[in-house]
């Protein structure tokens, strides 16, 4: 069989400009973590069911074992490692996790905490309800998700108070 | 200084985990070759003819190893990893097939290539000739034996094993009343979200083999590695990475990828990484739980059980290398928090043209309890007695501890009850659920249409099952406390819970305490992570360990402060005498005098040179001494310390789309004192989640030919935030265990036992007919409700009462 | 699970794209959305030899209301047409349906016309188009035609867009005054396939009186099934008939998650509760 | 996975009966199916390309024939295998003269799918196989109706004894996905089971 064919491939991930040469083939999933180096991005079940490998795609919660990185060419990327604060302290929702135990063995945690971060950019004061829903397309094995939704309510109050600068 | 243990505090691990920083098998190793396997589409065949060549022109192809490959101990069938004289038929599989394969998934051909995709496109051209042969499935078709999975086994039957106490005979004929019986439980499995993984790096310069492994139990890894590979165990290190859940199927082990990357990274040298897909697991690990019992019982007219006999065929799959600790847990823990009278419990554990079966959390557990808490409500229901009164009627009282059930237990010991307040547990759920006032809530719910039920279930769970763990504690001259422990860790919070009793044995600030699990580096000795025994057996090894460090710290700051060493106490890691706090000294700088070789290099060393230390007339190292504050534990308790609790649960049941809903989950329990509350409810609640989905969700779901029709997220279906209880209602009780240091029992199973249990209680009372087979859906209700309308036309239209009422 | 080597194309604007699916033929395979097609590509049950990634086609992830209908085009992904409020108030049932497709991070992704091109019977939008008897423009580099949803779903899977055509749009007609939708389905979990699901569309006169009565079906036939109910549930709204007629009219097939009688039986159910929130539903828009 | 299911056929049953017996017949008419070839007195072979544009895949297809009775039943034994998976099925058809000149041919098809479309395909695989019947069973009637010619080996092609080619146009583009892939394969293969017993019937005669 004769060298696939490459392509190159331009993403800004976590607002840092990065270039690879891909097969078309190659997940973006794959890429963040083997090409991009960035392994904080899960990889649970690559049929798009489980939601660990969650990114943001121009902000948008999306899959990335559903989406080829050549599909990705020139997106804006955020995964799990560019949640944190610019001064390196957690981010609301990070912080929410530890406060409410939200994780166990930590696999399925980075596609929460991207989905969680967008779904509180849309919605910042979600009831519990709107918690549910807002982690309704992830698994996780652990926590039986009552500390996930804790979670999502806690961080909601986090990021108002940090908003409010208290 | 705030004592740690009974805090909820927050886990040490989180915040590496929260940033995206945690290390997971295939986080490592992105310089190493990627495994992938021709795995077979039959459940049973003949392997006639393997033809590789179109796939030797696959680009980045490295390597393509088939059985014949294999040489010397990797040859042999892989091990028998739990013997028991019952288990007189032991069948374990090869590392790659030889000339037959049993079930969907068995590897027959490795292939190495330079990554994954390319090692799939060379795997998809490789063309395996086979033979079908019939396919046994499911515990029918093996008890038929109309086909033998092992042409050798006859009857399918790998183990008889039965265990009896008094005459149950004799019991239920002279029982006023008598009860059969008929009970299953189906597959489910453990699927973490992070499936199995291996990476190998082989160093012929220093010959040494390192490997990683997603595992329940390095050091088991590491001995059958080593073992299979004729390498000395001094030259295998295994590490156990972070591990993104376990649940038991990890602590199965060797898994043939496990010897078969570091045997192909040696050959090859070069790294070797096996990470399997979400497919791979569903057919290539394990499953769990499939069970049918049959049940006679003995009751006197208060509810009183007399005698019971209890039958029951074990599904064990293919394979047997785990042996016969399922079907022993359940036909030992099924009696739960009562006494049965005569009991006499026999199975038989048979081979299917299915997935082995290996523990998944719980482990015999929630068949067992179900059986039994069927069975008490079944005995309610023909008294017409409140289901509750029954059980508290049957339980064993608290002064009667220790209970001896005149069994054998999992761990070969007596089945001895150390500790319990079952009566208490009971008073507390009732009390928590609103037991005797639901009467009403169920009545007031039919009046306008609606159908709820509430259910109940008890368990009594052996935690901490031997034979040991040990662990490792050294005070570095930075006053930094290293711990280290040989067992694994899979999300249970070990490296913060362990923190926390070395921080309280040593007097040192808990941020000063790292603990290392799982890296047979640190510590060679351990056995592993299941049955709820890391903290029972673990902790414990670690409190020793830091009490000994602790000893050795005040012997040399006695030596340094010329007091006696009772005078001195250990607070916020300075050692001082008690009462005058001026005479005071860091345990860093113990840690420094305790060597007389002072290399520290450090403002440790440089303190230490104002204390005289050592007497002169003794060798710089005492004959009964040794340099350094380290201290070592081994905990080896005498049989395993017992745990217990009660769901109780409240459903409603649509009446026309035979939709299942839980309204509330409450949870009372027992696991002994609590190291961490946060973290045991956290426990608690994943595992009610566990048994909400082996109740109402998951079921491996295997056609007649043996080919699991569900493998996949999208139809073996892991409850989702939607499909859990909202809240998990949780009361403790704490009785200590007075068989370890700490006082505690295990936690990490108890969660996910009584599930399936209470909830078919739950749906017996709503709906008014019995329920006997688990996992139930809609659809089964569905049916089962027609089946009864049938029933009740063909009864003249009386309509079938409730069992439960 | 990774995809099998294929050949890639993205063209920029729509001419480039039906230029290239022409040259390609049979071996041509169109990516949108990819969020049923990756799966499949990864589990290796496709192996298309040429993809074509329509997702820079910009000019198509438009979603507008014209006077008498709603169209969607082939890179308007699920979330953009459910958070469409001019869409929402011309055809409620886009909306009621897109909220039961998969889930949000899904929907984030994946596109209407996607998924009715793909044909699944057990998706949301096939039904939808089925019911409101909707069309969808194809094209490809020798012209364009239009297809009413009575003749693009041909088998499970299987719909009517050939080789080297292109899945232009979906055009669902707007809802008439005095006409109400509602959708209703159960799934195992929430957001799963529907193991039976109702689309429902209700046509009341000005007293009230059931003009029409309609319901499509998920996941009880290869196709989309569409069944007038007029008849059955007659001027005075007798939804339980309609149910009842429901179920005898539908022939679904079992599966691991449930009988074909359960199938069967919320056909009916499930019938009735859509035809009486539509029913309700139109009262209001009279 | 249990397939079953029957069409009209609109001509007499003997001549449904050679229809169905003549291998250019079929080789055109099998959906997907490029090649039939008899690999000894009771076993045939047939090459299979499931015909879903854009989706490659070809598949050995091999058939056993047990329990003829001409014009009426056979019983067929065949099994496939592909990337996407394997098959191995009994079909049991029969051929009942309806009196108007028509034949109503019934099958019974009982699968074994394996690989990996078997563990995700469950809830598409009936459909997709009575779809394929169908689409075969209308071609079978168009040639019996003269609607579609009966085709000529494909020029250029010169195949020896025994073997069938079909015309480079005849396995039409099947659309859909996916699982079709997988599942094409066990109908066709199950198809032609009952089509290549026809084939020996008439050799027998």
């Amino acid at each position: 069989m004769t060298e696939e064919q490459l392509h190159d491939v331009r993403l800004t991930v976590n607002g840092a400009a990065h270039q690879v040469r891909v097969p078309a083939r190659r997940l973006l999933s794959d890429c963040l973590r083997h090409d991009v180096r960035l392994t904080g991005t899960h990889v649970g079940c690559e049929h798009g069911v489980c939601g660990a490998c969650t990114v943001l795609v121009d902000g948008t919660p999306a899959r990335s074992c559903l989406i080829l990185a050549v599909t990705a060419d020139g997106l804006d990327i955020t995964t799990v490692e560019g949640l944190t604060e610019a001064d390196g302290s957690l981010s609301p929702v990070q912080q929410a996790f530890e406060d409410c135990h939200g994780l166990q063995c930590g696999f399925c945690t980075p596609g929460f905490l991207t989905t969680i971060t967008a779904g509180l950019r849309r919605k910042p004061d979600p009831t519990e309800a709107e918690a549910r829903e807002m982690i309704g397309g992830n698994l996780c094995r652990c926590t039986g998700y009552q500390n996930i939704v804790r979670s999502v309510l806690r961080a909601a109050e986090i990021a108002r108070a940090r908003g409010s600068g208290s | 200084m705030t004592r740690m243990f009974g805090e909820p505090v927050t886990r040490v691990e989180d915040d590496r985990l929260l940033r995206g920083h945690g290390a997971y098998l295939d986080d490592l190793g992105h310089d190493a070759l990627a495994c992938a396997f021709v795995r077979s589409p039959h459940a049973h065949a003949d392997v006639l003819d393997v033809d590789v060549t179109g796939a030797l022109d696959v680009d980045g192809l490295v390597a393509i190893y088939t059985y014949e490959d294999l040489p010397g101990r990797l040859a042999e069938p892989l091990p028998l990893l739990i013997p028991h004289p019952a288990l007189t038929h032991g069948r374990t599989q090869y590392a790659l097939a030889r000339g037959v394969v049993n079930h969907v998934g068995e590897p027959v051909v490795m292939v190495v290539a330079r990554d994954r995709y390319l090692a799939e496109d060379a795997a998809e051209r490789i063309i395996v000739t086979y033979r079908p042969l019939p396919a046994v499935v499911g515990i029918p078709a093996a008890r038929a034996a109309e086909h033998l999975v092992h042409p050798d086994v006859p009857g399918n039957v790998a183990a008889n094993l039965v265990q009896a106490v008094g005459d149950v005979e004799s019991a239920l004929a002279g029982a006023a009343h008598l009860l059969e019986l008929d009970l299953s439980i189906e597959r489910s499995a453990s699927t973490p979200m992070e499936g199995r993984g291996v990476l190998a790096r082989w160093d012929p310069e220093s010959h040494r083999l390192r490997m990683w492994t997603s595992t329940q139990t390095s050091t088991g890894v590491r001995a059958a590695v080593a073992a299979k590979l004729g390498l000395a165990l001094v030259d295998v290190d295994v590490i156990t990475p972070d591990v993104g859940g376990g649940f038991g199927v990890k602590i199965m082990h060797p898994w043939p990828e496990e010897l078969l990357a570091p045997w192909a990274a040696m050959l090859l040298g070069r790294p070797v990484k096996f990470v399997e897909d979400r497919r791979e697991h569903f057919i290539s690990s394990a499953h769990e739980r499939a069970q049918q019992h049959h049940v006679r019982v003995g009751f006197d007219n208060d509810g009183h059980v007399l005698g019971l006999d209890v039958r029951f065929w074990h599904d064990h799959g293919a394979y047997i290398p785990y042996g016969l600790i399922v079907p022993i847990i359940t036909s030992t823990q099924l009696l739960g928090p009562y006494k049965p009278g005569a009991y006499r419990v026999e199975f038989d554990s048979l081979y299917t043209n299915t997935l082995m079966v290996t523990p998944y959390r719980g482990a015999g557990r929630p068949q067992g309890v179900f059986v039994m808490e069927r069975t008490m409500d079944a005995i309610a229901a023909f008294l017409g007695l409140d289901r509750a009164l029954v059980r508290e009627r049957n339980f064993i009282r608290p002064d009667e501890m220790p209970y001896d059930h005149g069994l054998m237990f999992q761990d070969g010991r007596p089945l001895i009850y150390d500790s319990g307040d079952y009566p208490a547990s009971l008073e507390k759920l009732k009390k928590l659920v609103g037991w005797d006032e639901f009467e009403h809530v169920r009545d007031a719910a039919r009046a306008d249409g609606r159908r709820v039920g509430i259910g109940l279930a008890c368990y009594v769970e052996g935690t901490g099952v031997g034979p040991y763990e040990g662990g490792h504690v050294v005070v570095e001259t930075t006053g930094k406390v290293k711990v280290a422990t040989g067992l694994t860790t899979q999300g249970q919070g070990h490296q913060t819970v362990f923190a926390q009793i070395v921080a309280d044995e040593l007097g040192v600030p808990m941020a000063d305490v790292e603990v290392v699990t799982g890296d047979t580096r640190r510590f060679g000795y351990a056995v592993g992570t299941f049955a709820s025994r890391a903290a029972v057996m673990s902790g414990s090894a670690i409190a020793l360990a830091a009490r000994a460090a602790r000893a050795k710290a005040l012997k040399v700051a006695a030596e340094a402060l010329e007091v006696d060493a009772g005078d001195l106490e250990i607070v916020d890691g300075i050692v001082r005498v008690v009462g005058s706090p001026g005479a005071a000294i860091s345990l860093g700088t113990v840690a420094v005098l305790s060597n007389p070789l002072r290399y520290a290099f450090d403002d440790a060393a440089k303190a230490a040179t104002q204390f005289a230390v050592g007497d002169v007339s003794k060798p710089p190292v005492a004959e009964d001494d040794e340099p350094g504050v380290e201290g070592r534990g081994f905990f080896s308790p005498m049989q395993s310390t017992f745990a217990s609790g009660m769901h109780a649960v409240v459903v409603e049941t649509d009446p026309d789309t035979a939709e299942i809903k839980i309204l509330r989950y409450c949870v009372v329990h027992d696991c002994g004192r609590l190291i961490n509350p946060r973290i045991v409810e956290g426990q608690i609640h994943g595992g009610v989640a566990q048994g909400v989905g082996g109740a109402l969700y998951e079921r491996m779901v295997y056609d007649e030919a043996g080919q699991l029709q569900n493998a996949s997220f999208m139809d073996f279906l892991m409850p989702y935030v939607s499909e859990v209880p909202e809240r998990v209602e949780i009361d403790h009780l704490e009785t200590p265990s007075p068989l370890n240091p700490l006082g505690i029992k295990g936690a990490g199973e108890a969660g996910v036992i009584p599930g399936a249990a209470a909830i078919a209680s739950a749906i017996q009372d709503a709906e008014g007919f019995a329920i006997t087979a688990m996992p139930i859906s809609p659809s089964d209700l569905f049916e089962l409700r027609r089946r009864h309308e049938r029933a009740a036309r063909a009864n003249g239209g009386s309509h079938e009462r409730s069992t439960a009422e | 699970m990774k995809p099998p080597p294929f050949g890639y194309a993205r063209p920029e604007s729509v001419s480039e794209a039906l230029s290239t699916l022409a040259s390609l033929g049979p071996d041509g395979k169109v990516l949108a959305g990819g969020q049923s097609l990756l799966p499949l590509l990864s589990m290796r049950l496709a192996a298309p030899h040429h993809l074509v990634d329509v997702n820079r086609l910009a000019e198509l992830s438009y979603v507008t209301v014209d006077a008498d209908r709603v169209r969607v085009g082939a890179l308007a992904r699920h979330s953009r047409v459910l958070a469409d409020a001019p869409a929402q108030a011309a055809q409620p049932l886009l909306a009621q349906a897109l909220r039961l497709v998969a889930h949000a991070t899904i929907r984030n992704r994946g596109t209407t016309v996607g998924s009715i091109v793909h044909a699944d019977p057990s998706g949301e939008m096939t039904a939808v188009l089925s019911l409101l008897g909707g069309w969808v423009l194809v094209a490809s580099s020798s012209g364009r035609r239009t297809v009413a949803a009575g003749e693009f779903f041909l088998g499970p899977l299987e719909s009517a867009v050939r080789p080297g055509e292109l899945a232009i749009e979906a055009c669902f007609p707007v809802l008439p005054a005095g006409a109400g939708t509602a959708f209703v389905e159960v799934a195992r979990r929430h957001g799963d396939y529907a193991v039976c699901g109702v689309a429902a569309l209700v046509e009341v006169d000005d007293d009230g009186g059931v003009r029409t009565a309609r319901a499509a079906y998920l996941s009880v036939a290869p196709t989309p099934l569409v069944l007038d109910l007029t008849a059955d549930v007659g001027a005075s709204g007798d939804f339980a008939n309609g149910a009842a007629s429901a179920r005898e009219r539908v022939d679904p097939e079992a599966d691991i998650h449930a009988t074909a009688d359960y199938r069967r039986h919320l056909a009916g159910v499930l019938t009735e509760r859509a035809l009486r929130d539509a029913y309700r539903a139109a009262l209001g828009r009279r | 996975m249990k397939v079953s299911g029957d069409a009209m056929l609109h001509a007499p049953v003997e001549k449904v009966w050679t229809a169905l017996n003549d291998p250019a017949v079929l080789v055109r008419t099998i959906p997907g199916c490029e090649r039939l070839e008899a690999t000894g007195p009771d076993s045939y072979r047939m090459v299979v390309t499931a015909g879903v544009a854009s989706i490659r895949g070809t598949y050995a297809g091999e058939v056993l024939l047990s329990e003829r009775s001409a014009p009426h039943s056979f019983l067929m034994t065949a099994s496939g295998a592909g990337a996407p998976g394997t098959v191995s099925t009994e079909v049991r058809v029969l051929l009942a003269d309806v009196g108007d000149g028509s034949t109503r041919l019934t099958y019974d098809a009982d699968a074994v799918v394996g690989g990996v479309v078997a563990g995700v395909g469950q809830r598409m695989l009936v459909g997709v196989a009575r779809r394929m019947a169908g689409e075969f069973f209308s071609s079978v009637d168009d040639v019996l109706t003269g609607a579609a010619p009966v085709a000529a080996v494909a020029p250029g092609v010169t195949p020896e004894p025994g073997v069938f080619v079909a015309p480079p146009t005849a396995a039409r583009p099947f659309g859909g996905d996916a699982f079709v892939r997988g599942a094409l394969v066990g109908a066709a293969i199950a198809l032609a089971g009952v089509l290549v017993g026809g084939l020996l019937g008439r050799r027998r005669r």
